[in-house]
C-alpha cells in the first residue's frame, strides 16, 4: 500500500493508545474548555520571574485562563497575586503591565485596595449602609502563589496540592542555573500565534525536530549523538534532559560564544539544559543565558506565547550585552531558532484544522534518548488524566 | 532647522532606496548603501521590563553572515513592503541624523495584507567617495507582536 | 478577613438579591440572544431626530438588533420605517446612510417600492404569472415607527403597548429643551466599542463616578453637592434627572460658556439634565446644547454607539458655531468627557469576560439622591422582568 | 396591502415549495455544516486547471471544504490530489501555492512522500521499532482525481459516483471551447467575499440581473432579446446556456473587441456561454476567452473566490495579449463585470444575516428562456435532495 | 506647479518633525512650531447629516491648555505612531499651503499594532524670524469610528 | 546616485498631487497631470502559476472612457485613501523613472477603515511645456485579494 484511502486515513495508528494522538485534542470546542478549566483552572504555572518585582508594591498584570491577574510585592516583601478586577463593579484595576503601587485605586469609583487585597476605601461608605454592605467582604480574590528558584507560580485552585510536590525533581538540572545567583529579566516578547498551546509546546518536547533549525544542524548535531543525550520524564506530566552539548564554533558568526562571558552557575558554556513544566512552561538553559517561554491558551486555535531572557542581577554592562547577543543569536523575535519553531506549530494547526490531519505519531521508543518520544507521551498521559479522556480517542465515552 | 536640499534629496533617496531593497531581498544591494563601520539594531521599549531591549544587532560583517544564511532558515513565507518617510534631517559633527517614519505590511501567499509593524528608523547618513552611505540604523519598533518573527531585519 | 480566596469570592453578596448583579449578564451568550429578542425585538428605540429627515422622500439607515432599518418620511409628511431589505432575492436595498429617494430601486433585479413600502415595480411581470406570484403581498416590511418630541422611535414588535405609556413621564424634565423650538442634528458620530451594550449604559445611570472625570470635578462636583441632587427612576426602567448643576469656570478655557449663545428653552446655561431610557438611549442637556446617544448590541462583548449633537434649528451661524463648542468641551470623540466614559466601558468588559469579576454591587441607597444606585436598580429590575431572569442569578432555572 | 407587518412577512410566500427558499440556508450554522459534510465533502469539484501542472512533478496547492491539499503530476504524467498534511505529526506539507517536488519533504522531522502519496523516508526509522509501526501504511490521503477537458475535479468521497456521470451533459456546450486546443491559466486571482457562497454561485446561475451591470445593459440588452435566450437544466443541480450574444461596438472602449484574435474552437467572438456546475463552478466564455471560478465555503458568511482567466496555450504573444484585455473588460479584480457580482453577492448577505430578509422568490417561468428562474429551481432542488431538507423549509423536520 | 526646493525641504521638515513631536508626546515641542496665531481643528464630513463637522478646534492658547490638561485625564494606553507624508505645496498670499497625507497606527499596551485613522493634514506654513511655523492644522479624517476616542490632537 | 534637488522637489509635488486627486475622484484633475501617451497598468505577480499578470491596462483614452463611464457602475461604497512616498528617482534617456511605496486604504460607509492595498508605483515621468507629466505608471500590488475588486484605478 503507498497512498491512503479515506477509509485507511480515518482508522486509528495500529498502535499502543500511548502512542498516538487524536487530531480532535487540538480543535474540539469542549476539549478546549476542559482543558482551561481542568488544567489551567488547577495547575500550577509560571506567573514571571521575582526579578520583575524588585521592590516593595512593584507589580506585574498577566494572563492566564483568559482572565486578568497581577503579582505584586507586599510590604512583608512577600509576592502575591491577585485578579486584576474591582470588587465593586467588575472595571479591570491595573492598566500598566508593570508598576509600583502602595495603594491600587480603581479608576471608576476609586474604591482602593492594599497590596494584601483588602479593601481599604470606599467614597461615601455611608451609602452602603442602608444594605448593609461590609467592607471588609469586598477584598481582592487572591490566588495561590509561591515563588522557587525566583520563579514566581501562582495556582487558581485553592484546593490542589503544593507546588513542591507539583514540580517534584523536574527543576533538579536547573537548580543551580536559576538559584546559584540572582538571575533578572532582560528580554521579554508577546506573541499571538495561530495555533494551539500544545502545538507549541510540542516542540520544546520534542528535541529530534533538530534537523529543522540550520542553527542546530551546524552547532547541535555533531556536538553529541542523538544516542547519548538522556532525557528525563517526571511524575505531572514534567520532563527535562541536563546533558545536551552545542559547538557553537560550526555557525558562521557564533564562534566567540563561550569565551566571552562566564556562564551561569553550575552550566558550562557548552551546555545546554532544559526543562519542561506541565502543561505550557519551558526553561531552557545555554551555559551564559535563560529562555523562559509560557504558553496561554486564548482558544483552540490562538495562543498567547511569552518568552524571556534572563542573565545576572548587578552584572557589568559587558557582560549584559554578550549574554543579550547570545540570548539574541538562537531566541527572541529575530532569534536563528525561535521563529522556526513558531512556524512549525503553526503548520502543524493548519493540518489538523478542520480535520484534515487525524493523528498524530508519538511512537518512538530508544530508551530515552534523543530521538524518545517519552516526554511527549508522558506530556499526553498526564493531559489524558487530568481530563478524564485517552488522547488517542478523546471524545469517546469517558472512562467512569 | 532647514536642512541644505541637496542633502535632503540624497537623503530620502537613499532611505527610499534602502526600503525597496530589502523588500526585494536584494542584500547585497542593502549592504551597498551600508558604510564598512555600518551598525544595524532593532531597539524596543519593554513597559513590561520598563526597560529598552536590543532584539538584534550587528556590524556589517555580522549582517552579511545574516544574509548569507537566510536561504538556510525557515522563514515566514510571503512579503514585506516597507513604506518609509523621512521625517527629519539634522547635521550632527560627524554625519547627518535622519529619522523616518516606517510601517511595514506583510503579504502572506493568498495575497492578504496585514500591518506587521511600526516605528521609526533612526539613521546616521555619511558621505564616502562622494556617495551618501548609512552608517547606522537603529529600528525602534512600536509594534512588538510580531507574529511568529523575522530572520531577516526589518 | 482582606483578600479572599475563590470559595468567598465566587459567593453572591450577602445583600438583597436587587442589589447586585452576577457578571454572567455581560458574557453569556444565551442572555445575550433573549436580549436582542425579548428587549431590543420589542421595546420602543430611538431611531434618530427628526431633522435628519427634514424632506419628504429623505431617508436615514441605521442598524437596530442586528438587522438594517431606514426611516423615511413620506410624501403625507410622516415618517415611517422598514427593514432595508428587498422582497424579492433578500438584497440590500439602501447602501448610502442618508439620501433621498422618491422611489426605492433594488439594484439588483430593479424591484422598485414607493416611501409607503409597497411594491410598485416588478421588471417583466409576466414572468411570474404562472406561479401566480402577486406584486401587492411585496412590500416591504414596516415597522412601527412614532415621533415625540422630535425624537423618532421604532419598535419591531407589532403587538408592544404604544410608545406614550411605554415613555410615561421620563422625558418630562426635557419637554421644553426638546420640544420648544426645532432642533438640528449638527453632530453624529458611531463607534464600535469592547464592550457589552450594558456596561456602556451604566456610565450614562450612575452619575457617583464623576471622580473619575476631571472636568466633572471641576466643574460640578462643587457646583452642586451630591446630597442635593435628586434623581427619579419611572416605569419600564427610565430614569432621569433635572437639578444637575455645572459652574464652567472650574476647568480652564471653559469660562465663556454660558454668555456667549442662548440656553435652549426652559434650561439655564448652568443647568445639566438627563434622561435615561430603556434600553440604551440617553438624552442629555448641559442648557445650550443636547447629546442623544443610542447603544446597539452587535454582540456580547461589542456595542455599536451612536452619538449625536444637536443646536437650534435655523439658529445664527455664530450660534452654531458655539454651541459646537460648547458640545466639543463634553462629548464627541475629542470631549473631555465621553472618550473617558468608553474606557470605563471596556475596563468593564475586561473585568467580567471569562469569569473574573463574578458580580457587581449596586447597593446603594441615599434617597434618590446623587450617590444613589437606584436607576442600575430599576434598570435591573426591568431588564429581569423582560427576561424572566433575575440578574442576580440568571442562569438559575426562570420562574414559571 | 402595500407595506407588510411582521405577521405577513414572516409568512411563507404563497407560492409552489420549489418557487421560494428561506433566508435560513444562508445563515444557519448547522446547515452550514450540513453542506460542508454533505455536499462539498461528497461532490466532484474543480481544483485547477491541468495547465497549472504542465511538467511532471509540478504541483498545485488549494482548498477545498476547509483542508488544503495538493495536486501533483506523477512520473506517468497522471495527476493525483492528497491532503496536504504529514502522516506524522500532521503538519502542513507544502507551504507555497505551487512549485515542482520530486520528493516531497515535511519540514518539521523530515519525512519523505513521493509523488504517488507513498512514505518513501522516516529519519532513523529504528526508533519505531518498537512500537511496530510501519511506513507501508503511513503514506499520505489520497483523493480521487479525475481530468475532464483540461478540467482537474477531485471528490473527498471514495463512494461518490464517478465524473462523467455527475457532470453529465453539462458541459458540452464547452466541448470545443475547453477542448478543442490546449489552453493555459493567465488569469489566477483569489479574494474572500463577505457572503454566503450560494450568493455568490446564484450571480452566475441568474442572466436576468443584466440590468444591474451598465457593460451588460450596453452589449448584451439589445445583441439578442431574453425571450430568445435559452436556458438548459441538467441532473445533479448543472445548468448552461449556449446560446447567449454580445454586441461589443455597444460599450465605449470594446468595439475592437472579436476582429483582434481569433475566437477558441467552436465558438464565434460575439458569443456568449456557460455552464454552472454544482455546487458552486462556473465556466463562461466570451469567444475569445475562458472564465472559470469557484467559490470554495469558509463559513455561513465567508466565501473564498477563485477567478481564472484562459487563453491557447503557446500562442502568440499578441494573441495573449488581447485575450487579456479582453478578460480584463468584463473579468478580473478591475474588470467593469465582476466587481458588480460580488458586491450583489454582498448584499443579499447583508440583507439575509440576523433575518432581516426570510425568502427568496425565485419562481420565474418563462420556458428556459433568459429570465426563467429555472436554473435556480434545479440548483435548489439537488440541495435540497443531498441534505435532505426543504430550501423552502430548511429547518422543519427532515423527511424520513 | 513646481514647489522651491529650499522650501519644499524645510515644509517637509517641519511637517515631518511635528509628527514625530506629537508621537512622543512632547507637546512644547509641537506649540514651538506653531505661530502664536495658530489655529488647530479636525474637520470630518458626516454622510449621515450630509454635513462637514468641526470635532476639535483650538487656538494656540487654548491647545496649550489642552496639553496641560492631559496628564489629569483618563487616556487611551499605548502610543500612536503618525506617518506623514507631505504630499503637495502650494504657494499663497501670506502663506504656503501644505497638504498632507496621514495614517495613524496605535499600539497598545500588549504590542500589537491597529490602524486607527487615515486623513489629511491640510496646514498652511509661514515665516517667522527666520523659522517656518505652522499658522493652522486642519485635520481631515476619512475615518471617522475612533474607538474610545482621544483627548489629545491627533 | 543624487537626484538633482529641483525635479525631486517637482516629482514629489506631482506624485503627492495625482494622489491626492485620485483619492478626491477629480479624474479630470489627474488625466491633466499625464502626458497624451500616458499608459496606466496594473501589474500583479501570481505565485499560483508563477507569472506576472495585467489586471488593467489603459492608455490616456481607454483611461479616460474609464472614468467618465465610473458613474454608471456600481462600485464599492467609500473613500479611498492613498498614501504614496517617493522611494527613488533616477533619470533615464527620455524620462525620470520614479518608484513609490503606496499603502491604500479603504473608509466605509460607517467610517471604518481598514487597509485595501499595498504596492509600488512605478513611474516614468518627463516635462512637456514646462511642467512635469506623469507619462506612465504602473502599479505592482503585492496585495492579491482586494474584496469586491475595483472599477477605478488604484
Ligand atoms: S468599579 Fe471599581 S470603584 Fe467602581
Ligand atoms: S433582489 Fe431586489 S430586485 Fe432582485
Ligand atoms: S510532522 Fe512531518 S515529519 Fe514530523
Ligand atoms: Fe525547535
Ligand atoms: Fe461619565
Ligand atoms: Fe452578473
Amino acid at each position: 500500500m503507498s497512498a491512503r484511502d479515506h477509509a485507511a486515513w480515518a482508522q486509528a495508528p495500529r498502535l499502543p493508545a500511548s502512542h498516538f494522538v487524536s487530531g480532535l485534542v487540538y480543535t474540539d470546542p469542549d476539549i478546549y474548555a476542559a482543558e482551561v478549566s481542568e488544567i489551567f483552572g488547577k495547575v500550577w504555572r509560571f506567573a514571571c520571574h521575582e526579578s520583575e518585582l524588585p521592590n516593595v508594591y512593584d507589580y506585574r498584570v498577566f494572563d492566564h485562563a483568559g482572565q486578568s491577574l497581577f503579582a505584586i510585592r507586599g510590604p512583608d516583601d512577600r509576592v502575591r497575586t491577585f485578579l486584576n478586577v474591582c470588587a465593586h463593579r467588575g472595571a479591570r484595576l491595573l492598566h500598566q503591565p508593570s508598576g509600583n503601587a502602595s495603594r491600587i485605586t480603581c479608576f471608576y469609583h476609586l474604591w482602593t485596595y492594599d497590596a494584601l487585597g483588602k479593601c481599604t476605601g470606599i467614597p461615601r461608605p455611608v451609602g452602603y449602609e442602608a444594605a448593609g454592605l461590609e467592607r471588609s467582604a469586598l477584598g481582592l480574590r487572591e490566588v495561590r502563589t509561591r515563588v522557587k528558584l525566583g520563579l514566581v507560580f501562582i495556582n487558581l485552585d485553592d484546593q490542589a496540592c503544593g507546588l513542591d510536590p507539583f514540580i517534584g525533581p523536574a527543576l533538579d538540572n536547573l537548580t543551580s542555573v536559576l538559584g546559584g545567583v540572582p538571575l533578572e529579566v532582560f528580554h521579554y516578547n508577546r506573541v499571538v500565534l495561530d495555533a494551539n498551546w500544545k502545538s507549541w509546546h510540542e516542540t520544546n518536547m520534542d528535541i529530534y525536530h533538530e534537523n529543522m533549525h540550520v542553527v542546530l544542524r551546524k552547532t547541535q548535531m555533531k556536538a553529541m549523538p542523538m544516542e547519548d543525550r538522556r532525557l528525563a520524564v517526571f511524575a505531572n506530566g514534567h520532563a527535562s534532559s541536563g546533558e545536551l552539548q552545542a559547538e557553537y564554533s560550526g555557525y558562521d558568526g557564533f564562534a566567540a560564544r563561550g569565551e566571552d562571558v562566564p556562564p551561569l552557575p553550575g552550566i558550562t558554556s557548552t551546555d545546554f539544559r532544559f526543562v519542561d513544566l506541565f502543561p505550557a512552561t519551558a526553561i531552557l538553559s545555554r551555559g551564559t543565558v535563560v529562555r523562559i517561554d509560557t504558553a496561554t491558551p486564548l482558544g483552540p486555535d490562538k495562543t498567547l506565547l511569552e518568552m524571556r531572557g534572563l542573565g545576572i542581577k548587578g552584572e557589568p554592562d559587558e557582560h549584559r550585552q554578550t549574554r543579550i547577543t547570545h540570548h539574541n543569536q538562537y531566541w527572541g523575535p529575530f532569534g536563528r531558532n525561535v521563529p522556526e519553531d513558531m512556524f512549525a506549530a503553526e503548520a502543524c494547526e493548519a493540518g489538523f484544522r478542520h480535520g484534515a490531519a487525524r493523528y498524530q505519531i508519538i511512537a518512538r521508543e530508544e530508551n530515552l534518548s534523543g530521538q524518545d518520544d517519552a516526554i511527549l507521551r508522558a506530556f499526553y498521559a498526564e493531559w489524558g488524566r487530568r481530563l478524564g479522556r485517552r488522547p488517542s480517542d478523546p471524545l469517546a465515552s469517558h472512562p467512569a | 532647522m532647514t536642512e541644505a536640499p541637496l542633502e535632503a534629496a540624497g537623503v530620502r533617496q537613499l532611505i527610499g532606496r534602502a526600503g525597496l531593497l530589502l523588500d526585494d531581498g536584494n542584500y547585497d544591494g542593502f549592504l551597498a548603501l551600508c558604510a564598512p563601520d555600518f551598525n544595524y539594531r532593532i531597539r524596543v521599549w519593554s513597559p513590561e521590563l520598563a526597560k529598552d531591549m536590543i532584539w538584534l544587532e550587528h556590524d556589517y560583517a555580522g549582517l552579511a553572515q545574516l544574509f548569507a544564511a537566510l536561504p538556510e532558515h525557515l522563514t515566514r513565507p510571503g512579503r514585506l513592503t516597507r513604506h518609509v518617510t523621512v521625517a527629519s534631517v539634522d547635521a550632527a559633527p560627524d554625519a547627518l541624523k535622519v529619522t523616518s517614519v516606517v510601517t511595514i505590511h506583510h503579504t502572506d501567499l493568498e495575497g492578504c495584507t496585514s500591518t506587521l509593524a511600526v516605528g521609526r528608523y533612526l539613521d546616521r547618513i555619511v558621505e564616502q567617495d562622494g556617495e551618501l552611505r548609512l552608517k547606522s540604523r537603529e529600528v525602534q519598533l512600536d509594534t512588538r507582536d510580531l507574529g511568529i518573527g523575522s530572520h531577516a531585519p526589518l
